[in-house]
């Protein structure tokens, strides 16, 4: 019975994912839930670490902790007075959310016990950016150049969006 | 016992899995309980993380290539992407209606 | 231009509806004289249709086909035997009549005739498909012009009259369509060719479903069919209980609308069993005539009698005297003999043109008087003569008095119905007392007595309304008197279908 | 044949005159003072793009950009359908009082990109061009939603279409996980390998499935997935409202097509699919229950409704349900009439939303009452389009509508689901009820004291009136069409 | 025999009345504007006198034809060639029908001449002639119509005639009630006269003989014994069917009723259709199949009785009516219950002699009642009467010889053609029925003079005023009536008992008529029968000379001032009102109810299925706003008041939409995996 230490900062770090998850679902203060995703976010980027992810790890924490986080928060600061920050979290519902999400966990871990899932012999562990770079440009040229109009469209959505003048 | 021990023991593929499944099962939670607007785009934030984990699991743990990393990082671009849209359009409603409680913004209905 | 004739007849006003179309609005005269050229050629052709059809043959005539949809084997498929002639004849005159009926029409001129028109290309089609995908789409063309044409120019109710009109025929249709579909498919190889179906017949299932209820009544797939077109059809007959959107439907709807509606729409009901059901599903036919057709027919016999009886309202009268006397034939296409069937046949073809005629005279009073109400008028014969003398014709061609058209047919229908059911036929009899019953005592009150001061001063009858009922007036006197106008036209037709059936009575 | 991105890229015109005249107008946004001209640009690009397209036709049946994407005529019926989709758009864009509100460099990149995404739901040959196609649709839909600016409607619609839209895509790329953990592969010629010799994962697989149905149902809006599109049809500038409900609609069928047909099902002996390896899944028991669900849901609560955008969104759901009962049968008869209902339904559903348009640049209403006597107030022309429309949705003939019925009744009877067909027979005649309710609302009723005359914007009529001729022309020789659909068939695959 | 001379003109007989009244009827109301009303009357009588001379051609070529072969046919033409069931319209003239020709263009012309004078004040006499001579028509192809359905055309083509006569003028709600009721109860007897055919023919047809033609039923008669229907023999049920068209035309009990309201009519009209002619259609149709009717002893035994029935019936009434038409009217009835009575005895001959010898005396009396309201200006009550031989010597005379004979006056022509029904009753053993027959003797002479001494008896009980203006008919009137005198005098000569040299007509009727030749009887035993109903007829006279000439009558006499019996008979024994509330208000009923059911019951089953898509409908939007919220906020939020949940409906929450998509993937899991794995 005995737990590499591995196994255990694994454990640590969903607990940490899982945690900092509960408390952005079950805080009241806006504020608190916006500041634990970075939990998740980056106990995310952990266990892609553990996963030999290196590449996607980076990516998780800049883009997410250091991109999307930073919006949320700008948000939460310009939809919100201070004063009522408490007060405008509200949860409703709660119960027979937890019921039916409860039995949705249920089922989902039930399944994910069941299924055969293809799994290779051997686990490796290796460097992924330069692969990736390599594939960005290769086989994964065009969802590449996609994701070049998405964010380009995104752009000219937001600001379209948040530019509200009256034309004419 | 010796088999539960074991599958605790021994981080697999099917742990990764397992909290996946719960970051996604409290994004449903968040969507369905939550009725402030960010929050919900939170709760939507969790859902596109459990997603990409098990993407990256299962590239490690099933296909040994990185197709599944790659997955993961266009979901993090396109959650990006519709974070910027989604707050956006969060500060346009608040613009209109003073507040984002979803409660209160309900002029479309039957 | 011979090998063609049904399809000018067809489409003719078709053409006619285009070229309104194009005119001006505000040229309403011309828009009806416009309306008018174009019922002309169908009357025509249908005229030499009748002089050049060869009643000794069973098979189809004037058959023209042509590739519509080949992967699915869909056909612009036409012809005619007996049956369809003396309908399609009905058809062509009662439209061209009902242009001069509508004369009257001043609210959105162009509209009505071109509405009018398209309605006559959808029931002359009707007549002649000879594909199913192609009758289907005929019968449904009809359809939305009726529900504007009441829905429009009809009166106070008209909205509720045309919706219901609409929502009933609609679900008949659809129930129809499905039909259709199941025989398409079990017809091997796949086809919607009405003649090939014919033959085919046999293939159908009558072994019972499994299926709840259809295990207990003992149905086959044969049945479920046949029901699901019978009640499409009966619909439109319109049978019990099925009938209620006809007194509403006749009420509101202007004068020649309901003449269309009584004197053809109606037909089609029997017309799709006669077409359809008989040859098609020969075995359901004779499984279920007793209560879907001959019970029914008696039931409607009676029952729209004495519902006429107690109406008020003139059209809501002539009405259910259609409720009636479509029960004739629905007896008697049940009775499976040459008699019956033919008598069947002839009373469609006689109620058409004497309800044609109840309905335009009940439309001049209105015109006049702007009213209905049986109770509200009193000696018309002494302020109109010349009017009443056509109401008494109608109304005792109505009556079935013999040396007039509707006693032909209603003394074949019994006379057929006879020897299979003779409880119905007794009841079904009782309508000639009931018949009498109400006609005369709607006559009593509107026509004689004490002439009403409020309406001393109406005109009488004029020169187009005279046109509209005279053609009538001679057809129901010559059919009385000559009847084989119209049998002979029908019987080797008739009899073929009936054959069909024959060999499957138990 | 697979090709690599060099050679890929003279397979894909379309794709790229469409990305050049984004980034065209967007180049132009910044310089020309007459937004006008972006539409016209939007359109002449849209018409090459058509072209181009249209060009491709003949080709053999490639996978391109290593194998990302498919380039079949399947993905090229789509593609068609949403080009003229959104050529339509930009045309009634043109005339639309709402549009002129917006600013219009920026609709009509956004637009263009909307259809953009879609060349990609239809063509995607992997898991992750799903995603990507959908989303980019996804997103370009949210924007155009909330664009009307000081708009409570539309920003409200947006905010509730992002939500439901985020939500629906996280479930489904989650579902989309499990494949690719059970199959160990992102293309579809993979997965339907791996699919084939896989047991026992029913119920990973189910969950995986429904999941994804979630994705696809949202864009395609069936039931229970649904519920955003009444909020969004009525909050978005109509003109989108029209292009949303058809081409959004159809991208949907089309992924949805792609990712259950050839990626996890087998062609077997005349035109007959089975589903790989897993025969016990009771698949088509749930897709018959969503499609009943969907339409009688649709129908129902269209009932009621008196604004007729919101009326229409619910009638188009009801069609969604119509269209899924073509797949129920897992055969290539259900495909072909869901094609072709695609098709007729992009055709009449346009020109009911163009009608919806006009009314409302006229009086600025949506509502029922706004339609009172409309044949009477001067636009006869427009009154008569829209009943041909709601009476071909209705599906009567000799419209377009009731062939696309009757190929889809054809199929399913022939598959023999008789409950489906008796459920679709009461949900056709429920829905005459509010469609002939606007029929008569715009013949029978008559105007009110207040309502003015309603002249049709210039622009409007020559598109409603080909759109009409179409419809009836459709209704009455249809080979063509469906000889065109039963040709877009072609999948390819291997 | 079998194959009988085509002789086209029998045709003519028929059609030339039709002719007439084609051009009276449709140009009628021009020609009376143009030519003036003898041109009309010219254009009405040409035809019935040809008919009559055409006539009187084709008695003379069956009189130039041995015995058994007398028969003439005319085929027109074939009118409903359906198969097996094959109809000539076809007329043929065998004696019995030369009877009825000769009677209906005879009479029937005398009575177009009398209408000459009795119509020349009325506006519309093209409309009547019209009428009359279709009438004629009508009645002339209804007894040589060779087929029962052809007759059919006639009987129903009579009664449409009667109809529009009996309402002739319209703009009185009596007489057009009168009229409607004479054609409905007529139609009520069709209805059993078509089932009749139907059953008839399709018995025929099953045994290889379908066939309508009299001479083919005649002939295959025989194929209908032993057959069975419903537990009754067919032949019987047959002649049952067919006597039920008969009651309604011929006015028999229980359908007599209309027959004294048809007295609305003109008068010439009420003796033409309603004494001498279309009444008698049920006799000449009995006669006519009396083969057949003879092979259903048991229908035989119902004809008997219920037209004894009827006379007594009708004589009972007869003797209270003040109203001078209705007591010839009940006469009427009453007189046609003997020949039913005779018919039912299987003495056709003798019933046929009865409807020669009753067309004569009636029609006289009907035409004088109507020279006397002619004279009366109209006045039909005789109690306000009285006196009037004086004034209308050529009425007085020819009334009193009618009456004579109608009484039974020997050796006038009622008492040789009603004793030959007495003796034939019993002398077929019916000795009850001859008993009633007897009595009903002794009523018609009591009602007929008492009739006689009101009407030209005692002071005259008139206004001044009409009083100055009583005068004599003119000769076209008073002509007719003595023609139809001498007739009541002389055809009774046709059909003299046995003991005084045996009938003519018997003898003239032979081929047509199988009557099986009874035992032989000792002919004072006739003479002894015959002699009961002299004395009968005598007490009746004696009785009325008492009450009506030696009492006069009182110009007020009012039936409520008598007893409890006379107000019954008075009011006819209440059976018009008895029929008025069963059966027509039965039927009204019945539509209402009808109409009722539709209104109520169909139309609400069809809204009401309208109703439950609604309420789905409503209760689908039920599920939006309040089920789902429900879960969201009342379920949840237990602090929360109901009432506040309820106005709080939040419909378009972003959360309830995720619930529902959340909620059926959670159902479609568990579904999966509870049940179908």
């Amino acid at each position: 019975m005995e737990i590499s230490i591995d196994v255990l900062i694994f454990y640590l770090v969903s607990l940490v994912v899982v945690g900092s998850a509960c408390i952005v679902a079950f805080s009241r203060n806006i504020v608190h839930s916006a500041f634990s995703l970075l939990g998740t976010f980056g106990g995310v980027a952990g266990l892609y670490v553990f996963l030999g992810a290196d590449f996607v790890a980076a990516v998780q924490v800049l883009i997410y902790v250091g991109g999307i986080l930073v919006l949320i928060l700008f948000a939460v600061m310009l939809t919100h007075r201070i004063s009522d920050i408490d007060i405008t979290n509200r949860t409703v519902g709660r119960i027979p959310g937890l019921v039916a999400v409860a039995v949705f966990l249920g089922i989902l871990v039930y399944a994910i016990g069941e299924t055969d899932w293809v799994k290779v012999k051997e686990v490796a562990y290796a460097p992924t950016t330069a692969t990736i770079g390599n594939l960005f440009l290769g086989d994964y040229l065009l969802p590449f150049q996609i994701a070049a109009v998405v964010l380009l469209v995104a752009l000219i959505g937001a600001i379209t969006l948040s530019r509200k003048e009256i034309k004419e | 016992m010796a088999a539960y021990v074991a599958m605790l023991t021994k981080v697999g593929l099917e742990h990764y899995l397992v909290v996946g499944g719960i970051l996604f099962a409290l994004g449903i939670y968040i969507v369905l309980t939550r009725r402030n607007a960010i929050s919900i785009l939170l709760g939507v934030e969790l859902i596109l993380n459990s997603a990409g984990l098990n993407y990256v699991a299962f590239s490690h743990f099933s296909t040994g290539n990185v197709d599944g990393q790659i997955y993961t990082v266009f979901i993090i671009m396109l959650a990006a992407s519709e974070a910027a849209i989604g707050l956006a359009i969060v500060l346009a409603i608040y613009q209109l209606f003073a507040t984002i409680d979803v409660e209160a913004t309900e002029t479309l209905k039957d | 231009m011979t090998e063609h004739v049904l399809s000018y007849m067809v489409f003719f006003p078709l053409a006619g509806m285009l070229v309104v179309l194009i005119l001006p609005s505000g040229r309403h005269d011309l828009i009806r004289w416009v309306s008018a050229a174009a019922t002309v050629p169908p009357l025509i052709l249908g005229v030499w249709l009748y002089a050049n059809f060869d009643t000794t043959t069973t098979g189809m005539q004037f058959v023209e086909r042509a590739a519509w949809i080949p992967a699915f084997n869909i056909e612009y498929f036409i012809g005619v035997d007996g049956l369809s002639v003396s309908m399609l004849l009905l058809t062509a005159l009662l439209s061209f009549l009902c242009i001069f009926a509508s004369w009257g029409i001043d609210k959105g001129v162009k509209g009505y005739f071109a509405l009018f028109l398209l309605l006559d290309t959808g029931m002359t089609g009707v007549f002649v498909a000879l594909d199913f995908v192609l009758f289907y789409v005929f019968w449904e063309v009809m359809l939305l012009p009726m529900y504007f044409l009441i829905g429009i120019w009809g009166g106070p109710r008209k909205e509720y009259a045309a919706i219901k009109f609409f929502l009933y025929t609609l679900l008949g249709s659809v129930l129809m369509l499905v039909a259709i579909l199941a025989l398409y498919f079990y017809s091997e190889p796949n086809t919607f060719d009405m003649t090939k179906l014919m033959d085919r017949s046999s293939l159908y299932s009558t072994t019972p479903l499994a299926m709840w209820p259809f295990n207990v009544w003992g149905w086959g797939f044969q049945h479920v069919v046949w029901m699901a077109l019978f009640i499409g059809f009966a619909i439109k007959i319109p049978a019990f209980p099925f009938h209620t959107w006809l007194p509403d439907a006749h009420v509101e709807a202007p004068t020649a609308i309901s003449v269309i509606l009584a004197g053809i729409l109606l037909k089609m009901g029997t017309y799709g069993i006669l077409r359809i059901n008989y040859p098609m599903l020969p075995a359901a036919t004779a499984d279920l005539a007793f209560w879907f057709l001959a019970a029914l027919g008696a039931w409607n016999i009676v029952y729209g009698g004495l519902c006429a009886m107690a109406q008020t309202d003139m059209k809501k009268l002539v009405a259910y005297s259609s409720v009636s006397h479509m029960g004739y034939v629905m007896l008697g296409m049940a009775a499976f003999n040459t008699q019956g069937i033919n008598g069947a046949v002839l009373q469609m073809f006689n109620h058409g043109t004497i309800t044609a005629m109840l309905f335009l005279l009940v439309g001049v009073i209105y015109d006049r008087a702007h009213h209905r109400d049986i109770n509200g008028f009193g000696g018309l014969a002494g302020i109109m003569p010349v009017y009443a003398g056509f109401t008494a014709l109608a109304f005792f061609a109505s009556m079935g008095l013999p040396g007039l058209s509707g006693f032909v047919s209603e003394v074949l229908v019994l006379l057929g119905a006879w020897p299979k059911y003779h409880a119905l036929t007794i009841i079904a009899a009782l309508g000639i007392v009931i018949t009498a019953g109400y006609m005369l005592w709607m006559m009593q009150r509107v026509y004689l007595g004490p002439p009403n001061e409020k309406y001393r001063d109406l005109p009488e009858i004029n020169g187009r309304e005279i046109f509209t009922l005279f053609p009538l007036g001679v057809i129901v006197v010559v059919v009385g008197v000559y009847p084989r106008v119209v049998l002979d036209l029908l019987q080797a037709s008739l009899n073929n279908i009936n054959q069909m059936v024959i060999s499957h009575l138990s | 044949m697979d090709l690599g991105n060099l050679a890929s890229l003279k397979l894909f015109h379309p794709e790229i005159v469409l990305a050049g005249t984004i980034i065209l107008l967007t180049i132009l946004d910044l310089v020309v003072a007459n937004k006008r001209l972006m539409a016209y640009v939007g359109l002449a690009g849209c018409l090459v793009a058509l072209a181009a397209t249209l060009e491709l036709y003949g080709t053999e049946p490639t996978l391109l950009f290593h194998r990302m994407v498919a380039l079949d005529n399947f993905a090229l019926f789509f593609k068609v359908v949403t080009l003229v989709a959104l050529v339509a758009a930009i045309w009634m864009s043109i005339g639309s009082g709402e549009v002129r509100q917006v600013h219009l460099g920026e609709y009509y990149i956004v637009l263009l990109t909307c259809g953009f995404g879609m060349f990609f739901m239809a063509s995607g040959n992997n898991l992750l061009m799903a995603y990507l196609g959908l989303e980019l649709v996804s997103l370009t839909s949210y924007i155009l939603t909330g664009m009307l600016p000081h708009n409570r409607r539309s920003a409200e619609a947006a905010l509730k279409y992002l939500i439901y839209g985020g939500v629906a895509s996280g479930t489904m790329i989650y579902g989309m996980s499990w494949v690719f953990g059970m199959a160990g592969s992102l293309d579809y010629a993979a997965i339907n390998a791996a699919m084939s010799q896989g047991d026992g994962n029913e119920a990973g697989l189910f969950i995986a499935f429904v999941f994804i149905l979630a994705g696809f149902g949202y864009k395609m809006a069936f039931a229970p997935f649904h519920m955003w599109s009444p909020d969004v049809y009525q909050g978005a500038p109509t003109p989108f409202t029209g292009f949303l409900s058809v081409a959004s609609n159809a991208a949907g069928l089309a992924i949805l097509i792609r990712f259950f047909y050839p990626a996890v099902s087998t062609l077997g002996q005349e035109g007959i699919w089975t589903f790989q390896a897993f025969p016990a899944l009771q698949w088509t028991d749930l897709l018959v229950a969503v499609s009943i669900v969907t339409m009688t849901w649709g129908n129902l609560s269209a009932l009621n409704q008196n604004n007729v955008k919101r009326l229409l969104a619910y009638s188009g759901i009801a069609h969604a349900g119509y269209i899924m009962m073509g797949l129920v049968v897992l055969n290539n008869d259900g495909l072909t009439a869901m094609l072709f209902y695609v098709v007729v339904y992009l055709i009449m559903n346009l020109g009911a939303f163009l009608v919806v348009m006009v009314v409302a640049n006229a009086t600025g209403r949506e509502d029922m009452e706004a339609y009172r006597g409309l044949a009477w107030r001067g636009a006869a022309f427009p009154a008569v389009c829209m009943a041909v429309f709601v009476f071909s949705l209705t599906g009567l003939p000799p419209l377009a509508g009731f062939i696309g019925k009757l190929l889809l009744f054809a199929a399913i009877i022939e598959g023999q689901f008789y409950v489906l067909a008796v459920a679709a027979i009461i949900n056709t005649v429920i829905s005459l009820y509010y469609y002939a309710r606007i029929a008569k609302t715009m013949f029978l009723d008559d105007p009110g004291p207040d309502d003015g005359p309603v002249t049709a914007t210039a622009s409007a009529v020559p598109l409603l009136g080909a759109l009409m001729v179409l419809t009836v022309v459709l209704g009455v020789y249809w080979g063509p069409l469906l000889d065109y659909t039963t040709g877009s068939l072609g999948f390819f695959m291997k | 025999m079998d194959h009988p001379v085509q002789t086209d003109f029998l045709r003519w007989i028929v059609l030339f009345p039709l002719l007439g009244a084609a051009v009276n009827g449709l140009l009628g109301a021009r020609i009376q504007e143009r030519a003036g009303k003898r041109m009309v009357a010219f254009i009405a009588c040409a035809p019935v006198t040809l008919s009559f001379l055409f006539s009187l051609w084709a008695y003379s070529r069956l009189l130039g034809l041995p015995a058994k072969e007398r028969f003439l046919i005319d085929r027109f033409y074939t009118w409903i060639p359906m198969g097996s069931f094959s109809v000539d319209v076809a007329f043929w003239v065998d004696p019995l029908s030369a009877i009825m020709i000769l009677v209906v263009s005879g009479i029937g012309g005398l009575i177009h001449f009398y209408s000459i004078g009795y119509m020349h004040d009325d506006r519309s006499m093209w409309r009547y002639f019209a009428y009359l001579n279709l009438f004629t028509f009508s009645m002339l192809l209804l007894v040589t119509g060779d087929n029962l359905l052809v007759m059919f055309v006639g009987w129903e083509g009579v009664g449409l005639c009667s109809w529009a006569l009996i309402g002739f003028w319209y703009t009185d709600h009596t007489n057009t009630r009168a009229g409607n009721k004479a054609f409905i109860v007529n139609r009520i007897g069709d209805f059993g006269f078509v089932l009749g055919i139907f059953l008839l023919y399709w018995t025929l047809s099953g045994q290889g003989q379908g066939t309508l033609a009299f001479r083919e039923i005649a002939e295959h008669v025989g194929l209908l014994a032993d057959l069975e229907l419903w537990g009754v023999g067919v032949a019987t049920l047959v002649t049952i069917l067919l006597f039920i068209g008969a009651t309604g035309k011929s006015a028999q009990i229980p359908l007599y009723v209309w027959l004294p309201d048809a007295m609305q009519g003109p008068t010439p009209v009420s003796a033409l259709i309603h004494a001498a002619t279309m009444v008698t259609a049920g006799v000449y149709m009995i006669a006519r199949l009396n083969g057949l009717f003879s092979a259903a002893p048991a229908t035989l035994q119902i004809i008997a009785v219920v037209g004894a029935a009827t006379a007594f019936f009708a004589a009972t009434v007869a003797i209270t009516q003040t109203d001078i038409k209705r007591v010839l009217a009940y006469s009427t009835i009453s007189q046609l219950g003997y020949m039913f009575l005779a018919m039912g005895v299987t003495a056709y001959s003798a019933g046929v002699f009865h409807l020669l010898t009753h067309a004569f005396f009636k029609a006289c009396l009907f035409l004088g009642s109507g020279s006397i309201i002619h004279a009366m200006q109209g006045e039909q009550d005789m109690r306000q009467m009285g006196g009037l031989r004086k004034v209308m010597p050529a009425t007085f005379r020819t009334f009193a010889i009618a009456v004579l004979a109608i009484a039974g006056t020997p050796f006038l022509a009622g008492f040789f053609s009603k004793d030959a029904i007495l003796w034939q009753a019993w002398a077929t053993h019916n000795q009850l029925l001859w008993g009633v027959a007897v009595f009903v003797a002794g009523l018609t002479a009591f009602y007929m003079f008492r009739q006689f001494f009101m009407v030209f008896f005692g002071q005259c009980r008139a206004d001044h005023h009409v009083q100055e203006h009583l005068h004599e008919s003119p000769k076209i009137m008073t002509y007719p009536l003595w023609i139809l005198a001498a007739g009541s005098v002389v055809v009774g000569y046709l059909g003299l008992p046995a003991f005084l040299g045996g009938s003519m007509l018997d003898h003239w009727l032979d081929p047509v008529i199988h009557v099986p030749h009874g035992e032989h009887h000792a002919v004072m035993e006739e003479v002894g029968v015959m002699s009961v109903s002299i004395v009968a007829a005598a007490a009746g006279v004696v009785l009325a000379w008492f009450l009506y000439y030696v009492r006069t009558p009182s110009r007020d006499e009012s039936p409520e001032a008598r007893g409890f019996a006379y107000r019954v008979l008075f009011n006819k024994y209440y059976v018009d009102e008895v029929y008025q509330f069963v059966f027509v208000g039965g039927t009204l009923l019945l539509a209402r109810v009808g109409a009722a059911f539709d209104r109520y019951i169909i139309d609400t089953i069809v809204d009401g299925t309208a109703k439950v898509t609604t309420i789905l409908a409503w209760f689908n939007g039920l599920f939006d706003k309040y089920v789902i919220d429900m879960l969201v906020n009342a379920v949840a939020n237990v602090t929360f008041a109901v009432g506040n949940n309820f106005r709080r409906v939040q419909t378009g929450n972003i959360n309830s939409y995720l619930y529902v998509v959340v909620g059926a993937v959670v159902v479609a899991l568990i579904v999966k995996l509870r049940y179908w794995s």
